[in-house]
């Protein structure tokens, strides 16, 4: 939806000679197609509200009250196209549908300037497939419709949340075994594209569990001095850990760092107001 | 047991459930002492819903059981509780859970197929964590594609007792006396898209 | 108002919500339209208590306002519902916890970004509850929001004494090399996933 607003900065372009009707993208308009009477600005998002071809199709057979049975192909194929040609002007990301639509139309459309040939049996229409294809879409394009209106739980009826008063027992909580847990973490590498991969890296790990260490540490009112961040017990690893994981809080800007002075104590505090925090 | 106090367990127990339960699952909260059975736990129910008939909420039977739940009519002064409005679902979610409701067993290039576009990952993912659907099997064509198709919780949420009672599918309009030379193409289609829900 | 369509509304209300509504509370769902004021929802709520006097659960009034709960002398009964086998998780669930893990602290949107999918308020819930995960902090952008990382909980579950024992990326993904024996077992759930029928 905010597709729409960032199009209306482009009307403060300065305009010279000949208004054009719009500019959209920086591309000049000088006239609405013709029986096309949607303001461009509107007509991205009114774009977007298509759910495809056959309901851009559907749309326009509906508009001019068109039977579905009966379309005048030169004349659709004329307005698809127009549509088509404005979404490539407003470099609308143009799904290939779209076009191989634009095809199919103009196939039918030469199909049916050739004269046909009354004895021969297996022709069929040019227009049948589409047809078809059209008919059965708004089929279920319907049926969508009828779905969105069945009440269903969460939305127009809602499970009773009600006090249960119960005996004294331990309630069991399902059981998690490790493995189940790797395969939900191996299931989501595999979908997820090789460079978020690099970013989940193996020395990381101990590095983001110390973050959250630090943060819990903060969490209180006061200033947490950093030395008593480290550990010496923990060795130069553990403070190597320890500091990594300070400055990537301070990265992320979770957390402030601040001094008085010159080789003042450091104090760390978490960004922002605490109140929020468990 | 006196009929009271069944239709009172009953109802404690159900209000505390976290899912629809079916007679048999309430059948075996009783033992044998009890001198509960099926047609008792039955007419308990009937009469449980007919208690609740003009009240704030109301008691229905899904595919899976019993469940309380607010009522629709209530469902404004219900939502006010929390700040998250409940979800809107897009029309090309809507339209791929029609073309899984009424075509299943389907597979992805099916769907796509009929709604002339492709179908984004996110609303596959999406209704299959909703628990809507599920693959139910794979098609014997090269890749072996995945076959979608609804599932129990799809008619508990939508307070289905089974397919049978989703809406039917808007009939094909009537072909030959529009346009009388698709007569023949468009017949063989009707029968292999024949309006019946799988059963 | 009309009593009994005051009383529906307050039942509804009641018996959706997570914690006790005081009648200030209740009072607040209203406006000046609907012409009910604090007397109408005192006297609505008397004449809905007496109507469950006899039922499998009750209005009650607590210190911070009135709840529905189910009847003390049930809870033999209600309590039977954790004899069977604690369900399992969602595998939104797992996957979601195993986000928070490897990449803690990160909020919510983050999961949400990685997944594709939006992570239900309920998954981040029963995390919680389960004392596997916490807030850590909050993020310093607009909103806010929380960032999670897993507890000390977490680790004593899974018997790890640091995050360091979590498998590598690598070893993650070659998995089967870890457990052997986990690939069988995953055919196994493959087929059972196929051999189930829609219902």
């Amino acid at each position: 939806m905010d597709k729409g607003e960032t199009n209306t900065d482009n009307h403060t372009l300065p305009r010279q000679g000949e208004l054009p009707f719009a500019i959209v993208q920086g591309e000049a308009i000088s006239a609405p197609p013709e029986d096309l009477y949607i303001p461009p600005n509107a007509l991205e998002v009114f774009l977007e509200t298509f759910e495809g071809p056959l309901d851009l199709l559907l749309y326009l057979i509906r508009r001019q009250n068109l039977d579905i049975l009966d379309i005048p192909i030169a004349e659709i194929t004329h307005q698809y196209m127009e549509y088509v040609e404005m979404m490539r002007n407003i470099n609308l990301d143009l799904a290939a549908e779209y076009l191989v639509m634009a095809a199919m139309l103009a196939e039918i459309k030469s199909r049916m300037l050739l004269p046909r040939h009354e004895d021969v049996e297996d022709e069929e229409d040019p227009r049948a497939e589409l047809v078809r294809r059209l008919q059965e879409y708004e089929r279920f394009k319907q049926a969508a419709t009828d779905i969105d209106e069945m009440p269903h739980l969460g939305r127009d009826n809602f499970p009773l949340d009600v006090e249960v008063i119960r005996a004294e027992k331990e309630k069991p909580e399902p059981e998690v075994d490790l493995k189940e847990l790797l395969l939900a973490f191996q299931a989501i590498l595999k979908r997820v594209d090789m460079q978020k991969h690099h970013e989940i890296e193996r020395e990381e790990i101990s590095i983001r569990e110390r973050m959250t260490h630090v943060l819990s540490r903060l969490k209180g009112d006061d200033f947490v001095d950093f030395q008593s961040l480290f550990s010496l017990k923990e060795g130069r690893l553990g403070v190597v850990v320890t500091l990594m994981a300070v400055l990537e809080l301070l990265k992320l800007k979770v957390i402030d760092m601040v001094q008085a002075d010159a080789f003042a104590p450091i104090y760390l505090k978490p960004v922002g107001s605490q109140e929020e925090l468990d | 047991m006196q009929k009271e106090k069944l239709q009172a367990i009953l109802e404690a127990i159900l209000v505390s459930a976290e899912k629809p339960l079916s007679v048999e699952k309430l059948l075996g909260f009783f033992n044998e002492d009890d001198l509960v059975n099926r047609q008792d736990i039955k007419r308990a129910l009937e009469q449980i819903a007919s208690f609740y008939q003009n009240r704030g909420f109301e008691l229905v039977e899904t595919a899976s059981g019993f469940r309380f739940q607010t009522r629709e009519e209530y469902k404004q002064w219900v939502t006010q509780h929390w700040d998250e409005k409940p979800a809107k679902y897009s029309r090309a979610l809507l339209e791929t859970l029609a073309l899984i409701v009424y075509r299943q067993p389907i597979t992805r290039a099916e769907i796509e197929d009929i709604r002339g576009v492709a179908v984004s990952s996110h609303i596959i993912k999406t209704l299959q964590e909703r628990e809507w659907i599920r693959i139910v099997g794979h098609k014997e064509v090269p890749g072996r594609p995945a076959l979608l198709g609804t599932t129990r919780q799809f008619l508990d949420y939508f307070n289905l007792k089974s397919l049978d009672e989703m809406p039917s599918l808007s009939e094909v309009q009537d072909i030959e006396k529009l346009y009388p030379e698709l007569e023949l193409k468009l017949k063989e289609q009707q029968q292999e898209n024949e309006n019946e829900l799988p059963s």
